[in-house]
């Protein structure tokens, strides 16, 4: 065990990928000898050479275009892109090619191998253009697995599982934690499941689904709402696609009421997916309304970024009302 | 530091627009088929030629065939190679067997070169239970990891890029083989075209990019899709080696194809492979062309035909004759003919295969929406003639839709 | 009035746009002097001059940054994509840029002018990439506007109120319909209101949302419920971004329950968000589930794809079992 | 048919690289700042002169000034012009104020030539109240409609075919302007740099493409961003007129971009340039050059520091005189420092400029939103230091954050 914050545990994750594959290919914008605007892929060129880890042209279409045809052909590449908000100009090359590979070529091909990694979220006064949360343009996007890690050791677990599971992964990173978040990792190759939520805690009047950065939140949130008495149970769902339905549904069926966060804008974004899905299984148990903690309907602030946030205390006055409803 | 070189400083202003870098045009055989003064002969063996020939006549036919099956209403859609059977086939004979290739969507003469079956055309075009995509894509949308070539995907372009990190994985496993990705001039407008020409000359991988440039794009002259003098110029903005062969020629596109995979394979340098041809056929079934060019320019392409070409240079050989043609055209046309009827009969696809392959293992969510589906289908057989008869349930023959 | 078919009534449209403001230029592949793969801008090139109706090069990137530069700088264009499968190329121009053009810019710029139209849907035997439904991509973005009409005369009402809206507007046309649906079509210059949904008929027990080309599958469904007594209330919600939510709420607050209906997958699609919203404003007057009759979480499929499609028995199944929960 | 013109036919394979189609750069004057050999003075006039020079002054001061502060912690972020004032501010001069200006994010130097005010500077790297942006984007993303200067978008690249769309409307409108759109190397990488310039140069709008060729994006040099002699030999793949200049010869830029100009706006001409200079500074606030470039490499670059070889030039035609020189600094920096006191200390935006812009009229679930924040604020006033104090309620200072 090490200490290691969320950045030194996907370093430590690549570097274990790395090792144990050669299969696994690193690169992206300025991921080569810089390892990365972030360091995630800091001396791994060094270990592993030029031809493993390298720096790309400037053109995230081209990243992912030439990632998808690597693990046609049987490499296992984990693509960065820079930041999530920049993932869109490889959109196409993500939901038209990535995702349906191996659906349209009726298993012949796949692109199985693929992990596509980028950081998100906001918080860390970025404006626009450095702080979206873009999960739900892809869980939207049947053939995708969306991953999001809420600390280092979750991070470590879930990215080598990311990397060796047989299905094209995109891998968000709450970048608001990567240096933030601290804790103890194991330096062994270790995996988590993929497609399971984790029941952080266990409570009986209302459940709070979240995952990446939102954990922090709903902890925060709850610590309030448990001085007030109310029990919480808290859901980190890991992994968004394929999501973890059935203990979901566990959990809303024994508690009755559901808080569930995200930082993007509510209007289409997972939350309502989630919402959906439960009201119809738990309708006979529903006590109050599934609330959903967003984003505005806005593109992402700067000046005002803290008032936009969906945080603790916006989470906590939605647990008393749903409490109170 | 932006480049290792120095380029020469002027105190001149002159702009310049590449007028004059004109690249010429690689031919070997001239529109009659009679190889050009000073070309020497034979360029193929007489195996290979003959392979190559026969795969030509045969996408012919095919092509023929299935187009009129598409007019009488048995297919619900065809895309022609016509016209572009020397540039696509004479390129894959250039490589080895176990290159990869991958495609735009009208290069099934390379399919057929590399002895795709009849009956593999047809279960895919008529997506029935042994179609190679399990009946998910439209017709032409072939693919087969045994012949190394990649199944087809309908948006443009986005192949070329993937050819690049396909190619990058070859290089790396170092098992001697390259990468061919063939496209129009129009798709070679899209934003991946130039991530792929750039990345493959900045990571050096053994990718040959072959342009097709038929002078359309559906409707779309090639005058109204560049300026430029074609789609070639382009490989000096990344220093890309680069030529320009007549595509109807195949000994040519041979030739450029040949030393292009020398250079992929051998030094690891990219190649632009421009093929100037035209699109004989219309663009599909589903597209006329006479809204949008003349029958005296088809004409004049007409005059040009790869097949023709090279049938005369093949005779001039005695590697060829009109009986064996003859022989040849009739087991091909009966071929796809009585594979067609067999491929109409078979059943549809099973109804799982709706939810599998969307991942390595089906998921609980997936298997709840097909079982919530064939409860339904249960329910209405008639109104789902495929889904209950995938199911074994007997129903009414289907009305035609297709 | 006139008789007209769905892509009569948009070529009108056009027509009537480019007659009434010459700033109005309509662009895509193949749009020019062959009028589109579809013809829905013939001879638009003849009456206006190349230099207003022309082909672009096959470059979705392209067109849509061209629109948006050409929209910013006070023209109106309409760009057209060939089919909204090929939409994903534009991505980022679209989500990155168009819809935030007026915000990030703190309105010193805008695209107001653009509207980009797209032929969307399945039941045309198109297989994976000339059948899908795009929309939820773009409903989860803010600055956006979403449109999709029913028939040939909202088609060109619709049309021409996105073309003279002063925000961008995405236009998705259902393909299936437009030689299908033919109607009286008013040759004169009308538009129909953006954002509000439309009442299709009242009814006391259920409600149906869709739009598009569901709505003839709700209309069929609606028959057959009718038959055996139970009273349907039909909204076509026409424009899905920003939506008509007062419309619904009231209809849902009277019939105690709801199915809405798309064709694109599931999971993450906007049926999510609209059941998400119901079932918090109206927790208290839901007698069954929200029930949502979408497509699969798959790919389009070809051979099978009247099993894949949300059609009028499923729905008619979605709203037995609605009525008997 | 593909193209009008017919190519030459060659029956030799050869396959070219384009390495012989070497682009020299245009320079004028030479590393210290005395013109070439040959060259005719004066290029420019009195007063544009001096507007120039004045306008690379102050963006170095504005850099200089800046970063200091956001290295005392003042300011979330920077981004300096540092090396490149020639290359952006030379451009700027050579056209007519009212041109569009479609910039990356280093061009302050083009603002700061066409007037923009220090305050304005200052509300926007701060985000207060008078932000152009309105508080919504980090610090330099500037904009003015007044000086046709677009606000910037942080996706590089995405301003590249935007410009070729506002030209073709500036064509359409037939009112004499042009568009310039700045990028780096490293931005020409993106998809959407082939489709501006392949599309400006079929629809044959007045555009200029200018490329700043730094030589890094973030860490990234450029024989890692491509393998060719720069960006510039693209140029012929569309037939586009193009010219290469020395980026930090300000004389060379603007003659190059005058032309440019004249080409664009008389013939409809697309023009790409491409100005070779250097990143002086690091990439941003947040970047240390230091891990990626050696120092004697930048020290090699700052002996050509462009606003040392403009001002030879200037004093060598008694145009400017050192203690003029110290004397605008002193200005500069006096009013840089004020304009940032007055600048943070302003109020942040209102609250409503979190819904607003969103729509041209604020939609109802808008208003609902921003009623439940406001409750929200009302009832937490201290968490929310900036919407309290934008709700006019009083609150203990804000705890430093950016
Ligand atoms: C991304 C994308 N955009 C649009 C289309 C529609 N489309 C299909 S083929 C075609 C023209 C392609 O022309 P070209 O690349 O020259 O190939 P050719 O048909 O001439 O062989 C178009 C526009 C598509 N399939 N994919
Ligand atoms: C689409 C996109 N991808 C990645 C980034 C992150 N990024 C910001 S600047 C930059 C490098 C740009 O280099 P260049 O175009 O050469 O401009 P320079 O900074 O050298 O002026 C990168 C990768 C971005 N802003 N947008
Ligand atoms: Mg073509
Ligand atoms: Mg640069």
């Amino acid at each position: 065990m090490a200490t290691m914050n969320m950045l030194q545990a996907i370093n430590n994750a690549l570097d274990t990928a790395m090792a144990t594959d050669d299969r696994v290919v690193c690169f992206g914008e300025d991921v080569g000898s810089f390892g990365g605007v972030f360091r995630a892929t800091s001396h791994l060129q060094e270990r592993y050479g030029k031809a493993r880890c390298f720096n790309t042209p400037l053109v995230e279409q081209g990243i992912v275009g030439f990632a998808n045809g690597l693990a046609a052909q049987g490499a296992i590449p984990v693509a960065e892109i820079q930041f999530a908000d920049y993932i869109f100009p490889a959109f196409d090359q993500i939901v038209s090619e990535t995702a349906k590979f191996r659906y349209r070529s009726g298993n012949l091909f796949n692109v199985g191998g693929l992990t596509i990694r980028a950081p998100y979220g906001g918080g860390i006064s970025g404006g626009l253009y450095h702080s979206q949360s873009p999960e739900a343009y892809f869980t939207h996007t049947p053939g995708l697995k969306v991953v999001v890690p809420r600390d280092p050791h979750q991070a470590k677990g879930l990215l080598l599982a990311a990397i060796r599971d047989a299905n094209p992964v995109l891998f968000f990173e709450p970048k608001r934690l990567y240096r933030a978040s601290t804790g103890e990792v194991s330096e062994a190759d270790y995996q988590l499941p993929l497609g399971s939520a984790d029941v952080l805690k266990t409570g009986d009047d209302i459940t709070l689904v979240g995952w990446g950065a939102q954990m922090t939140m709903i902890e925060a949130a709850v610590e309030f709402a448990e001085e007030q008495g109310i029990s919480c149970e808290i859901i980190d769902l890991r992994t968004l696609m394929p999501w973890d339905v059935a203990t979901v549904v566990e959990s809303v069926v024994k508690t009755g009421r559901l808080v569930v966060t995200h930082e993007a804008p509510l209007t289409g974004g997972f939350a309502g997916e989630i919402a959906a899905t439960i009201q119809e299984r738990c309708f006979l148990y529903l006590e109050s309304p599934i609330a959903r903690v967003t984003g505005l309907d806005t593109p992402f602030p700067l000046t005002l970024e803290k008032e936009y946030m969906p945080d603790q205390w916006k989470l906590f006055e939605a647990i008393k009302a749903s409490i109170e409803f | 530091m932006s480049s290792t070189k120095t380029p020469t400083i002027v105190h001149e202003l002159a702009l310049l627009d590449g007028d004059e870098y004109r690249l010429p045009t690689f031919a070997l055989l001239d529109p009659q088929g009679m190889l050009y003064p000073g070309v020497e002969s034979p360029l193929l063996d007489y195996d290979k030629a003959r392979r190559i020939y026969r795969a030509m006549l045969f996408t012919r036919v095919l092509d023929e065939r299935m187009m009129a099956a598409q007019r009488q209403g048995r297919l619900s859609f065809y895309l022609q190679c016509t016209g572009e059977e020397a540039a696509v086939i004479g390129a894959t004979a250039a490589l080895d067997d176990g290159d990869m290739i991958m495609a735009q969507y009208r290069e099934q003469g390379a399919l057929a070169y590399r002895g795709f079956s009849t009956d593999a055309f047809m279960n895919q075009l008529f997506g029935n239970d042994r179609d190679c995509d399990k009946g998910r894509q439209m017709p032409i949308h072939y693919g087969s990891a045994e012949l190394h070539y990649m199944t087809i995907s309908s948006p443009v372009a986005t192949q070329i890029p993937q050819a690049a990190g396909y190619a990058y994985g070859q290089k790396l496993a170092n098992d001697g083989h390259c990468t061919i990705t063939f496209f129009g001039e129009g798709a070679a407008s899209e934003g991946d075209f130039h991530a792929a020409l750039n990345m493959a000359t900045v990571h050096q991988v053994p990718v040959i990019f072959f342009c097709r440039n038929n002078g359309y794009a559906i409707s779309t002259p090639a005058v109204e899709q560049y300026a430029a003098d074609g789609v070639a110029p382009r490989a000096f903005g990344y220093k890309m080696h680069v030529i320009r062969v007549d595509g109807n020629d195949v000994l040519a596109v041979h030739e450029a194809t040949r030393e292009a995979r020398r250079l992929a394979v051998e030094q690891h340098h990219p190649v632009l492979i421009e093929a100037m041809t035209y699109r004989l056929a219309a663009h599909s079934s589903s597209d006329d062309p006479s809204g949008y060019r003349s029958r005296k320019e088809e004409e004049a392409w007409r005059e040009k035909d790869p097949i023709r070409r090279m049938k005369r240079w093949l005779i001039d050989l005695s590697w060829w004759s009109e009986d064996e043609e003859s022989e040849w055209l009739e087991t091909y046309r009966h071929d796809v003919l009585e594979s067609m009827k067999r491929a109409e009969k078979r059943p549809p696809p099973p109804l799982e295969t709706l939810i599998t392959d969307v991942y390595d293992e089906v998921t609980p969510r997936l298997t709840e929406q097909l079982e919530s589906l064939e409860a339904h289908i249960r329910r209405y057989p008639e109104n789902y003639p495929r889904g209950a008869r995938a199911l074994g349930i007997d129903v009414p023959d289907e009305r035609g839709e297709g």
